[in-house]
């Protein structure tokens, strides 16, 4: 039963994306890929969610500036476990173009685990979306451990 | 009375991390019942010192950081940071150049302008809408990734002209592309414009009368749905616009209606432009020779971005590094109106009111 | 004996209880599919509510520190019951007939709002500004739907009035349309057929009345601090409940069974809410974006309510 | 240049003399043709009297830019520049700032929209700004000190070290970075 | 009274359009700008590419023994602008339109072009030089080959040669 929800569940990955002071692409790129016709992630389970709390899969985009940092920790403590996150764009993962800016705080690392990395600047819709899937990958491997824990 | 207003108002926190909202920002909004009787504002969630960073980066490393400012206006940025340098180096691009900036320029314009109007769709939870206006911006975004070689970030200009050039069988593609759009184009206008849902919910919303809109300055199509055609474009022409024959769309209604409806004419007359562009571009060589040296001095170039008047101010003291480079952006004068427009709103017509200014904050903010 | 194991049976399999829950997640799937693809999308498969909900069920419970957390966790629980209970009402033509003299139009009045109050009472409990926000919206828009459903009601029951049995109780409605044909077609009830119908997405608040979960401007008002199961709960409600109001405006409008024995019944039952849910929420939501407040009261106000009561005007002087 | 534009042109250098007696505009164009006017002010008081002028000529003001006239500040000194447009014409007025600390009045009263670019550089380089309506930070983080552009080359050496290295460390893994490379790694 | 009707049935007639991704393959235009190519054997070690990377994603460093330079384009810096690319005097560095760069957190670092571009030989005093491929051969230094592949000092020394032995015949030319 559990082994049954279990594989349900990933094909169920609801989306949150969180903005870390990005620059627009990334984002405008995140909203074509999670909502027009031409992509359609639902084919695929995805949801987009307005509230951090119903989320499973979470976006962020941007170099993490000092004056968001708290903000968006405070939202990525709000998302319920078992939760994965993808990177979207290099912003997160080095800072890009705006590393050693004195507003950006160091890479996202530092703080939040980021899973699955999507390069680009913005990465295209299509990369998201294979980006999605491998997140998905990861968290049905951290299900299948929380429930091994569990039994 | 008193007691009873602290208990009707309090405050509703929107942002800085809200669907409704692009990018993150942050109002108190102090509502009583669903009306709004006060907006307070926290900006900087996007601050992240690019005018520094510019400060550190070469000439050349800046074209791809001023790109950077922004990806819904990202051809506009490098074009004007470009323009300053050039008036600054006294380079004068090559005429086909010219040319092919218009075009990297309207083609950012169309997808821009669709994106706004479908988010705007989006808001008022017609989504059907929302997602047929997106499809028809990938219209444009294909274009850009067919010619350009990216959805967001064009690549387009550089100092001294441009980097790709469009041959006949990418021009084909681009006209291919433009057919496409055109009647799609009208008949989304034709949507926005009689949609019963679509009139009641953004007419007459988010005021903003002439007198206003001119006290505060405001730019782009903000203002000229105001009633305050003013359009760089026209004004101070630059690149290949003085020999290019584009009306300058304007309104008087001053309202989320009439701002949408101004940007679809706009994207329009866009595609126009960049009809005669392929019909008019002459051959030769896309960019100038080298790497310019910057010389002592300062100099300031404009542009219309899409939302409005870009502008860029540049301070060389000779090193390959600028000694100031400061750029203003539309939203940053239009963001003030808001407070006008907001005034007395229902709390669900803010995140429309908001977007037709189409705020682009990481421009704002930089 | 066997009329308690009759009630145990319809509360817990049929028409309440699993059946109502799996015809519940199927519709919902089906509005989804075909939404998806009047926006010319492929959409998800029409048992993604069945993954929704068991993935649901893997995730975390947060509970907002604010929050009075046994309101929090009741009112999803109490939406639910409440609207297994009125499923267990609904009478499937040819199949079942109601519970008699609780399968009543006043007993149902009462259970309606009962999801609705469970969101208020879960946005009143997550403390959260948005989920306030919600909860007054959602009792606007619920005192705005409740009037013309009252008189749509009102019009049903002195039309086919004493027919058969007391006036406001479903059996005698279906019997009344099984010898006169189905309300659906009758002139005089047009106005508030076409009532009944817009109380669909008022209640389901999709297309125009998205109103009190509006995402874009509320973040899903009362449901936006819930997670894992209780959400979960919270969505198998909004499923059973879409089953109620459809199989009530079936009841009420287009009762007729058709010859061929319970299975072709169930089928032809399914094949009616089906249609009802398509033409009353698929497609209006695809066609339509959302009012403000104002504007949505104002649409039931000034539209519905008076599209009912000429109904029960007319109803009552044609009596 | 049309016959409007080159109206404007004269009767703002008019005005403009008039009002501060003696200052005149140099113009540049650019290579399409567009001018553009500089002017220089002697003292930030001055702008005081240029900003009614401007306001009679319907300018509107497009940005204000302030820098130090150094950029590593081996020489002490920021000015303001201004930025104005006249129906096309872009006109910048540069004011040298003195004064320690550097002071300079708000022209909000005339131009409504110069809030939110006084709030920025008052912040970015630490002027203070006499009689402004509503003196809050801006964009700046409480967390980050008022003038960071000001003290722009000590601050971000000290971010290269705190982020570029450590990352490029881990991406030439394990392996020493030759001292040539860190210190021209920007 | 509802112009969008006529989208939503001819969205129903018309079908999906939706594309097969990732069910199927994805549509990539050959214009596309993806993650950058670096062919060392074209590299002339100018650094140009650096000098005009605005993210810094590319880094040269002396290998340990001193044969070469380790040249590291990091994907995860890259903001793909193809700066590199345009400025770059050999084509040594392209743009492909490959843009599968999808990976694991954990591989963050490893997710880098890391090529070893050798230094070449100073035909005359053996002194270690920037390479000097065919390429740039062609393009810079056609006029004197064999005087391209020198060191700066050899390369002065026959400059100095050349022009004394020009001064020479000049002067036999006119005593």
């Amino acid at each position: 039963m559990l082994n049954l929800i279990n594989k349900l569940a990933g094909r169920s990955p609801w989306i949150y994306r969180i903005n870390a002071g990005s620059c627009n692409g990334c984002d405008v790129e995140m909203a074509t890929a999670a909502l027009i016709p031409r992509y359609d992630v639902e084919r695929l389970g995805c949801k987009y969610c307005g509230s951090p709390r119903h989320a499973d899969v979470v976006l962020i985009s941007g170099p993490l500036t000092l004056r968001v940092r708290d903000k968006v920790l405070r939202v990525y403590d709000e998302i319920p476990h078992p939760k994965v996150t993808v990177a979207v764009g290099v912003c997160p993962v080095s800072g890009g173009c705006f590393r050693d800016g004195y507003s950006v705080g160091a890479n996202i690392d530092h703080y939040i685990p980021l899973d699955v990395i999507v390069p680009g600047c913005p990465p295209r819709p299509q990369a998201i979306i294979e980006g999605v899937l491998k997140a998905v990958g990861v968290w049905r491997a951290r299900l299948e451990e929380g429930l091994c824990s569990h039994s | 009375m008193t007691t009873a207003n602290t208990t009707n108002t309090y405050t509703l926190p929107v942002g800085p991390l809200h669907v409704a909202l692009e990018e993150p920002m942050y109002f108190d909004i102090q509502v009583e019942g669903e009306t709004v009787r006060g907006v307070q504002l926290t900006a900087g969630h996007v601050h992240r010192g690019m005018e520094a960073l510019a400060m550190q980066r070469n000439y050349l490393q800046n074209v791809t950081l001023t790109e950077r400012v922004c990806s819904l206006c990202s051809n506009s940025h490098p074009a004007t940071y470009c323009m300053a340098v050039e008036a600054l180096s006294g380079l004068t691009i090559p005429e086909r150049a010219k040319y092919l900036r218009v075009i990297a320029d309207e083609v950012k314009r169309i997808a821009s302008h669709l994106f706004n109007v479908g988010i705007m769709a989006h808001l008022t939870g017609f989504d059907s809408l929302f997602m047929h206006a997106m499809e028809v911006r990938e219209i444009m975004q294909d274009a850009k990734e067919g010619v350009y070689g990216n959805r967001m970030n064009l690549g387009q200009c550089v100092i001294g002209g441009c980097r790709r050039d469009i041959d006949e069988e990418t021009a084909a593609f681009l006209r291919g592309q433009l057919e496409q759009l055109k009647p799609q184009l009208d008949e989304l206008y034709g949507v926005f414009e009689r949609d019963p849902l679509i009139r009641k919910r953004t007419r007459g919303i988010g005021l903003l009368p002439l007198a206003e809109a001119k006290r505060l300055a405001v730019v782009g199509p903000v203002a000229r749905a105001s009633g305050v055609a003013y359009d760089v474009r026209r004004k101070a022409p630059y690149a290949a616009y003085p020999e290019l024959d584009f009306e300058v769309q304007s309104d008087t209604k001053g309202d989320v209606h009439s701002r949408a409806l101004l940007r679809l004419r706009e994207a329009v007359e866009s595609v126009k432009l960049i009809e005669q562009c392929l019909r008019k571009m002459p051959s030769g060589p896309v960019c100038t020779e080298g790497m310019p040296a910057v010389p002592r001095g300062e100099s300031v170039a404009r542009s219309e971005a899409p939302r409005g008047e870009v502008f860029y101010y540049l301070r060389s003291d000779g090193t390959d590094t600028p000694q100031r480079l400061k750029w203003r952006v539309p939203t940053y004068m239009n963001w003030e109106a808001l407070q006008v427009m907001l005034a007395n709103c229902q709390v669900a017509d803010i995140a429309l009111i908001v977007n037709s200014i189409d705020p682009c904050i990481s421009c704002t903010e930089r | 004996m066997s009329s308690i194991l009759e009630a145990a049976f319809a509360t817990v399999v049929f028409p309440g209880g699993l059946f109502a829950l799996a015809l519940g997640l199927f519709l919902k799937g089906m509005d989804r599919k075909v939404l998806a693809r009047l926006q010319r999308r492929v959409g998800p498969p029409i048992y993604q509510p069945v993954i929704d909900i068991a993935k649901l069920l893997t995730k975390e419970t947060l509970i907002p520190t604010t929050a009075n957390e046994l309101a929090f966790r009741l009112a999803p629980v109490l939406g639910l019951t409440g609207m297994l209970v009125a499923a267990a009402l609904m009478p499937v033509a040819g199949v079942w007939n109601g519970v008699t003299g609780l399968s009543d139009l006043l007993v149902l009045l009462y259970l309606l709002p009962i999801p609705a109050m469970g969101l208020m009472l879960a946005g009143g409990a997550s403390s959260s500004p948005y989920g306030s926000l919600g909860y007054s919206r959602e009792m606007a828009v619920m005192f705005a739907y409740e009037m013309p459903l009252i008189a749509s009601f009102l019009a049903v029951a002195v039309r086919t009035g004493g027919a058969a049995g007391p006036m406001l109780s479903l059996s005698g409605i279906m019997a009344y349309q099984i010898h006169h044909g189905a309300l659906l077609l009758d002139p005089v009830m047009l106005p508030a057929v076409a009532a009944l119908i817009v109380f669909i997405p008022g209640t389901m608040g999709s297309g125009l009345f998205d109103i009190a979960e509006a995402e874009s401007e509320i973040l899903e008002g009362p449901l936006l601090e819930y997670s894992g199961p209780l959400l979960a709960v919270f969505q198998l409600m909004s499923a059973v409940k879409l089953v109620v109001v459809l199989e009530l405006v079936v009841a009420l409008l287009c009762p007729n069974p058709i010859p061929g024995g319970v299975p072709a019944n169930l089928v032809w039952h399914v094949g009616k809410c089906l249609l009802l849910l398509l033409v009353s929420v698929t497609c209006f939501r695809a066609a339509t974006g959302r009012l403000r407040v104002d504007q949505g009261f104002a649409f039931f106000l000034k539209f519905t309510s008076p599209l009912a009561l000429v109904s029960l005007c007319l109803a009552i002087t044609l009596r | 240049m049309n016959e409007k534009l080159k109206d404007i042109q004269s009767d703002a250098e008019n005005a403009i003399a008039q009002a501060l007696g003696g200052e005149f505009i140099s113009w540049t164009a650019d290579s399409y043709g567009n001018e553009y006017g500089w002017l220089r002010l002697r003292a930030p008081e001055d702008m005081a009297k240029l900003a009614p002028v401007l306001v009679g000529l319907d300018a509107r003001l497009m940005t204000i830019t302030a820098y130090r006239i150094d950029k590593f500040a081996r020489i002490e000194g920021r000015e303001i520049a201004y930025h104005f447009d006249l129906d096309g014409l872009a006109l910048t007025a540069t004011i040298a700032l003195t004064e320690t600390p550097p002071q300079i009045p708000s022209i909000t009263r005339w131009f409504a929209n110069a809030d939110w670019h006084e709030r920025e550089f008052s912040e970015l380089y630490g002027i203070t700004i006499s009689d402004h309506p509503n003196p809050r930070r801006l964009f700046l983080d409480n967390e980050l000190d008022a003038g960071v552009l000001d003290r722009l080359v000590p601050l971000s050496t000290l971010m290269n070290g705190a982020s570029t290295n450590t990352l490029w460390e881990k991406v030439f893994a394990g392996k020493q970075m030759p001292d040539w490379a860190k210190e021209k790694d920007r | 009274m509802l112009p969008f009707l006529k989208i939503m049935f001819r969205n129903l007639l018309r079908g999906p359009s939706t594309e097969p991704f990732p069910l199927g393959p994805a549509r990539t235009h050959k214009n596309f700008r993806g993650c950058a190519k670096f062919e060392p054997e074209k590299c002339i070690l100018c650094g140009i590419c650096r000098h005009v990377c605005a993210p810094g994603a590319i880094q040269l460093r002396p290998s340990e023994d001193g044969s070469g330079m380790e040249y590291v384009l990091w994907h995860n810096s890259c903001v793909f602008c193809g700066m590199c690319a345009h400025y770059c005097p050999t084509g040594a560095l392209t743009m492909t339109d490959n843009w599968h760069l999808v990976h694991l957190g954990a591989e963050k670092f490893s997710n880098c072009i890391d090529e070893f571009v050798p230094y070449d030989e100073c035909p005359e005093c053996g002194a270690k030089i920037q390479p000097r491929p065919q390429a740039i051969i062609d393009k810079i230094g056609y006029r004197h080959p064999n005087r391209f592949l020198l060191c700066p000092k050899c390369k002065r020394e026959s400059i100095a040669r050349h022009a004394a032995k020009v001064h020479n015949k000049t002067e036999q030319a006119h005593p």
